[in-house]
């Protein structure tokens, strides 16, 4: 706890200490969501009742929403709520009820190419975060470019308090479009692969 | 169908969820919340009475010919935003064109709303499709012998 | 005024097509409708391309908003190239496909399927022309989710279009994320997604995070474009697609991830970017082992349309080993083998298409005799597979050679002459499987005499049209070459320093 | 060294969530499970993302109190619709304020950006609406402080761009995993399971009853 403490202050130098104990909070918050986090990813790996898997699933979403929640992503969290915990938990479980509730046991001996996948990338990664910017850090050009400058153009340019919402239909509108395209195909996906007619939900099963 | 408890709660929480989407759909702007997640919301709240009171009757109420419909129009509502502001003389999606002598971006707030519409009744009439597609498959018998 | 709007219309032309498309009432009408959408599109990209070609590469903000805060599209030399063609392959495919996808699924699901089409070409359209980082990822997540669903379509003739369209869809999907990542850590040391932007702010910086970074995003694409060993994917789904998805996709889908790759390694990394090196002799050692073994795997296959699919595995080795050459005549080379392997593969598929229309098999056994009974089909065939080998006056003769001589004009950890033997060996393994088709078609006698099922013009016009194509980009290529080098000029010219051009 | 692990720690986890969704995706054969793994995998990178876009300090990025009136009152004062926008998240304010995870983080005065810039530096006032201009200012620190002094803001905000990056992720995320699902349910009714083995020995088998035809 100590060590927190030091960091909080280290972060926020010259703070009253009323200051350092909420940074510390948030950071005790943040280490026990990750916590949980990882260890729901876990137990996802080895269980093989795909029930169970699909809750822990949607486990794993409503903590990311936390999470979220913790790093001022207010509005990633109420979607991550939303779709990962609720909509895709439901496609999964419709999904399970139509193709098999349990996984069969898994080849021992095949796990060694995804192990070195796994690790190769996993590697790359870390190697990477040697030369990241510390988390949190205002002054890493992730936070101080392109981002500060929509909290600074916001008020003039669009005028929404709601500074994701103008950066999504917006600034980044473009995006946006591309994400409704990408919803409609995914429902006409479904239309096409498991409707029975074009202009039906697909009642009764096979074509 | 469903137990006598889950069907009251159900019907008691249909009409909130239903507000709900269209608060989170209108209020975007303001706080979290937009479009995307208002369809969302508005679909599970169809899908929860499909779960309780049977497809059958949550098809009657939105047949499923409506939903392409709804996704179509969805997407030509949000790309149409872009087009008219186009024709108008401004670049794909400027909506500073909708209003162009406003001084407080009358325009941009109109566009977003537009487009967040448009985003809304794609997503809700795409979840509400997707749902149709696996609920209306009939489930076969499976072997669990492993 | 319109006219100012061009870069982005042919991209919404048929993203705003695809939900009228669904809309429409009936089946022909909408087969039509997305034919005279890819067509408009086609003009519209061929007048950007003369623009872009006289007044330099353009610009134009969505939105109204101007780089870094918007989204901008960029539209170079090489964009408009690759534009032009994927838009041209729709409008010529989408004729073909009113007459093929009706023998291939069921008659409900047709309207749905045009829309689907338009969305993929809308996609891939939009890969191409944005300037945008992270748009790059929306469009390419947009053609490649409508992709999974077309090649899904098969499922009617063969079901092993759906284990192909689901390992498509895992893979693709992890390529997508690992480009997601690339992206996510280049974002977390330039503060921008802008790709000149991410230049600009990457300028002299060579730390773990870009070169992570850049590692993720190459691998990403690489998925994509199925580079060798990352090529699982692709045979399946080829193979089991309908016959149009497979013409349409073959001759577009990888052709513009070679394009997304080109733009990441010169436009935003560059060449100053010491890191650089290391991919390129990668792409190189996969390149050559790619063209080898893939075409080795071909030979051995039973499967028309299976031989096609891991000769466009080798023929993605051959344009990798042009960028890997990192110069301007070796991108040149590159784009103009994608240009020619385009239409050459068009014209193959839609040829294994009209025999699958009318015989209702890819084996090589309903091959037998196939001269005889469909000359007109064979003639196209043929065409197209000697361009494949690379014999003079087709396509593929001006593609390879444009590319040795890239090769001798470039230094390369590989002795040059190396190379060249490698590229002629693999033109002698195509010779192997092209000529085993050949030699099926035309030498061998037909099981039976009965006659087949005529093969409709809608098919037969632009099957015919790709191989004249072929023919004539084979012996009048001069004006492809110019265009293509002043291309790679333009891409190259993008990134920082512009040093190591011959 | 503490402090290196410590502005660190966090991607680490993150990573190594993100590793064992890539696991289940390579070495589990049921298709479901290879997709849920595959979406243990893209939440995770959307994790890495919000991470990236966390300010110290900061505050979710929706404009808290009138500050956006205060600073551009003149222009449109006495506006109607304005003064609703004003009152409307004038609530929000309270909200996001009570909420317990943002005591503590959400005040970091503009003395203190302002202390962090380099002595030299002039905080001359951008021109309204030269977006390029501001863009291309020279220290990025600058531009916080700036912004801060256009509008009068006394709130540090955590970054939007990823949020909205991920917005669009997510839904991409929940469209993959849809068409996955469907893909999934064909192949099931189509080959009776859905275990990568057994769906290779049969195709297996049906490529060599083909070769005998």
């Amino acid at each position: 706890m100590s060590m927190i403490l030091f960091f909080a202050a280290a972060a926020s130098d010259a703070e009253p200490m009323m200051e350092v104990t909420g940074q510390a909070a948030s950071v005790a918050i943040e280490i026990l969501i990750l916590t949980l986090l990882v260890a729901t990813a876990v137990s996802m790996i080895r269980m093989r009742q795909l029930f169970g898997v699909a809750m822990l699933s949607g486990i794993y979403s409503l903590l990311s929403a936390a999470f979220f929640v913790a790093l001022d992503a207010v509005d990633v969290a109420f979607t991550e709520a939303a779709v990962g915990a609720g909509v895709s938990t439901v496609l999964v479980l419709s999904g399970i009820a139509l193709t098999a509730k349990r996984e069969m046991p898994v080849d021992r001996r095949r796990q060694l190419l995804p192990l070195l996948i796994v690790f190769v990338t996993g590697g790359a990664l870390v190697y990477s975060t040697i030369d990241m910017p510390a988390f949190g850090d205002p002054q890493a050009p992730a936070n101080a470019y392109v981002g500060a400058e929509y909290i600074a153009q916001t008020p003039q340019d669009v005028e929404v308090p709601n500074i994701v919402t103008a950066v999504l239909a917006s600034y980044r509108g473009f995006d946006t479009l591309g994400e409704t395209v990408v919803v409609f195909t995914a429902g006409l996906a479904c239309l096409l692969l498991l409707g029975t007619t074009l202009r039906g939900g697909g009642k009764g099963g096979r074509d | 169908m469903g137990h006598l408890i889950l069907r009251v709660t159900i019907k008691t929480l249909f009409a909130p969820i239903i507000l709900f989407a269209l608060y989170v759909q209108f209020h975007g702007d303001y706080g979290p919340g937009g479009g995307f997640q208002a369809g969302v919301i508005l679909a599970s709240a169809f899908i929860l009475h499909a779960l309780g009171f049977g497809l059958d009757r949550c098809q009657r109420v939105i047949p499923p010919s409506w939903l392409p419909v709804g996704m179509a129009l969805g997407v030509l509502i949000y790309a149409g935003t872009g087009v008219y502001t186009l024709l108008f003389g401004g670049n794909f999606l400027d909506y500073d064109v909708i209003q162009p002598d406003s001084h407080h971006h009358a325009g941009q707030h109109i566009g977003i709303i537009a487009v967040e519409l448009g985003v809304g009744l794609a997503v809700a009439a795409t979840m509400l499709q997707i749902y149709y597609a696996f609920a209306g498959r009939e489930p076969e018998p499976m072997d669990d012998s492993w | 005024m319109l006219l100012d709007d061009l870069p982005v219309l042919p991209v919404i032309l048929p993203l705003i097509a695809a939900p009228v498309c669904l809309l429409l009432p009936n089946n022909k009408l909408s087969g039509s409708f997305a034919t005279v959408v890819a067509w408009g599109a086609f003009i519209l990209s061929v007048m950007l391309l003369q623009q872009i070609a006289t007044g330099g590469a353009a610009e134009y903000a969505l939105g109204g908003w101007a780089s870094p805060l918007g989204i901008v599209y960029r539209i170079d030399l090489a964009g408009a190239i690759v534009m032009s063609l994927v838009s041209l392959m729709a409008a010529v495919t989408l004729p073909y496909a009113i007459e093929s996808i009706r023998a291939e699924i069921n008659g409900y699901q047709i309207s749905a399927f045009f829309a689907m089409f338009l969305i993929c070409f809308a996609g891939l359209m939009g890969v191409v022309a944005t300037g945008d980082a992270f748009n790059v990822f929306v469009f390419l997540e947009i053609s490649s989710l409508s992709t999974y669903t077309l090649v899904a379509l098969g499922a009617k003739r063969d079901r092993r279009a759906l284990t192909a369209a689901f390992t498509y869809l895992v893979l693709g999907t992890i390529g997508a994320t690992f480009f997601v990542i690339g992206l996510g850590l280049l974002y977390q040391v330039t503060g921008t997604l802008n790709m000149l932007d991410i230049n600009e702010q990457m300028q002299g910086q060579d730390n773990k995070v870009v070169r992570a970074g850049y590692a993720f995003i190459v691998t990403g694409i690489a998925l994509k474009l199925a580079m060798f060993p990352l090529h699982r994917w692709l045979p399946d789904a080829y193979t089991y697609a309908p016959s149009a998805v497979t013409a349409f996709l073959a001759s577009t889908s990888t052709k513009v991830a070679i394009y997304a790759m080109l733009r990441f390694l010169f436009t935003v990394f560059g060449f100053s970017f010491g890191f650089a090196d290391v991919a390129f002799t990668f792409f190189l050692i996969l390149g050559l082992i790619g063209m080898f073994y893939a075409s080795t795997v071909a030979i051995f296959r039973e499967d028309v349309k299976m031989i096609l699919a891991y000769s466009s595995v080798a023929q993605i080795g051959y344009m990798l080993l042009g960028i890997s050459f990192a110069t301007v005549d070796g991108v040149g080379a590159a784009l103009v083998h994608v240009v020619q392997h385009a239409v050459m593969k068009s014209a193959l598929f839609m040829a294994v298409g009209a025999v699958f229309f009318a015989v209702g098999s890819h084996r090589l056994s309903a091959y037998k005799g196939l001269a005889k009974k469909m000359p007109i089909t064979t003639a196209a065939f043929l065409i197209g597979g000697l361009s494949l080998i690379g014999v003079p006056l087709t396509g593929g003769f001006i593609s390879k050679w444009v590319l040795i001589q890239a090769a001798f004009g470039s230094v390369q950890p590989v002795p040059t002459l190396l190379i060249v033997l490698m590229i002629v060996a693999s033109s002698l393994l195509a010779v192997a499987y092209v000529g085993r088709i050949a030699w099926t078609m035309l030498l061998e006698d037909p099981d039976n005499n009965a006659p087949v099922k005529a093969v409709p013009l809608g098919m037969t016009i632009p099957m015919l049209l790709m191989a004249g194509l072929t023919l004539y980009l084979g012996i009048d290529a001069g004006g492809l070459i110019e265009l293509c080098r002043a291309a790679a000029e333009s891409l190259l010219g993008t990134g920082l320093g512009f040093g190591s051009a011959s | 060294m503490i402090e290196f692990i410590l502005a660190r720690y966090n991607y680490w986890i993150v990573i190594a969530l993100m590793m064992t969704g890539l696991y289940i995706v390579f070495s589990r054969g049921n298709l479901v499970k290879t997709l849920i793994g595959l979406n243990l995998f893209q939440t995770s990178v959307f994790i890495f993302y919000i991470t990236m876009g966390k300010v110290f300090g900061g505050t979710a990025p929706i404009l808290l109190g009138g500050h956006a009136e205060e600073g551009h009152g003149e222009e449109h004062g006495g506006d109607h619709a304005e003064s609703t926008h004003g009152t409307a998240y004038g609530e929000h304010e309270d909200s996001y304020a009570s909420d317990p995870l943002h005591e503590g983080g959400a005040v970091n005065t503009i003395e203190e950006t302002h202390a962090e810039l380099s002595p030299g530096e002039s905080l001359h006032t951008a021109p309204e609406g030269a977006v390029n201009e501001l863009a291309r200012a020279e220290t990025p620190a600058g531009d916080v402080a700036k912004a801060a002094l256009d509008h009068g803001t006394e709130i540090l905000y955590s970054n939007p761009l990823p949020h909205v990056l991920i917005l669009t992720a997510i839904v991409v995320g929940v469209a993959t995993t849809a068409v996955g699902l469907s893909l999934a349910v064909r192949i099931r009714e189509a080959y009776g399971t859905v275990e990568e083995d057994r769906l290779e020995a049969i195709d297996n088998q049906d490529d060599r009853a083909e070769v005998l035809v």
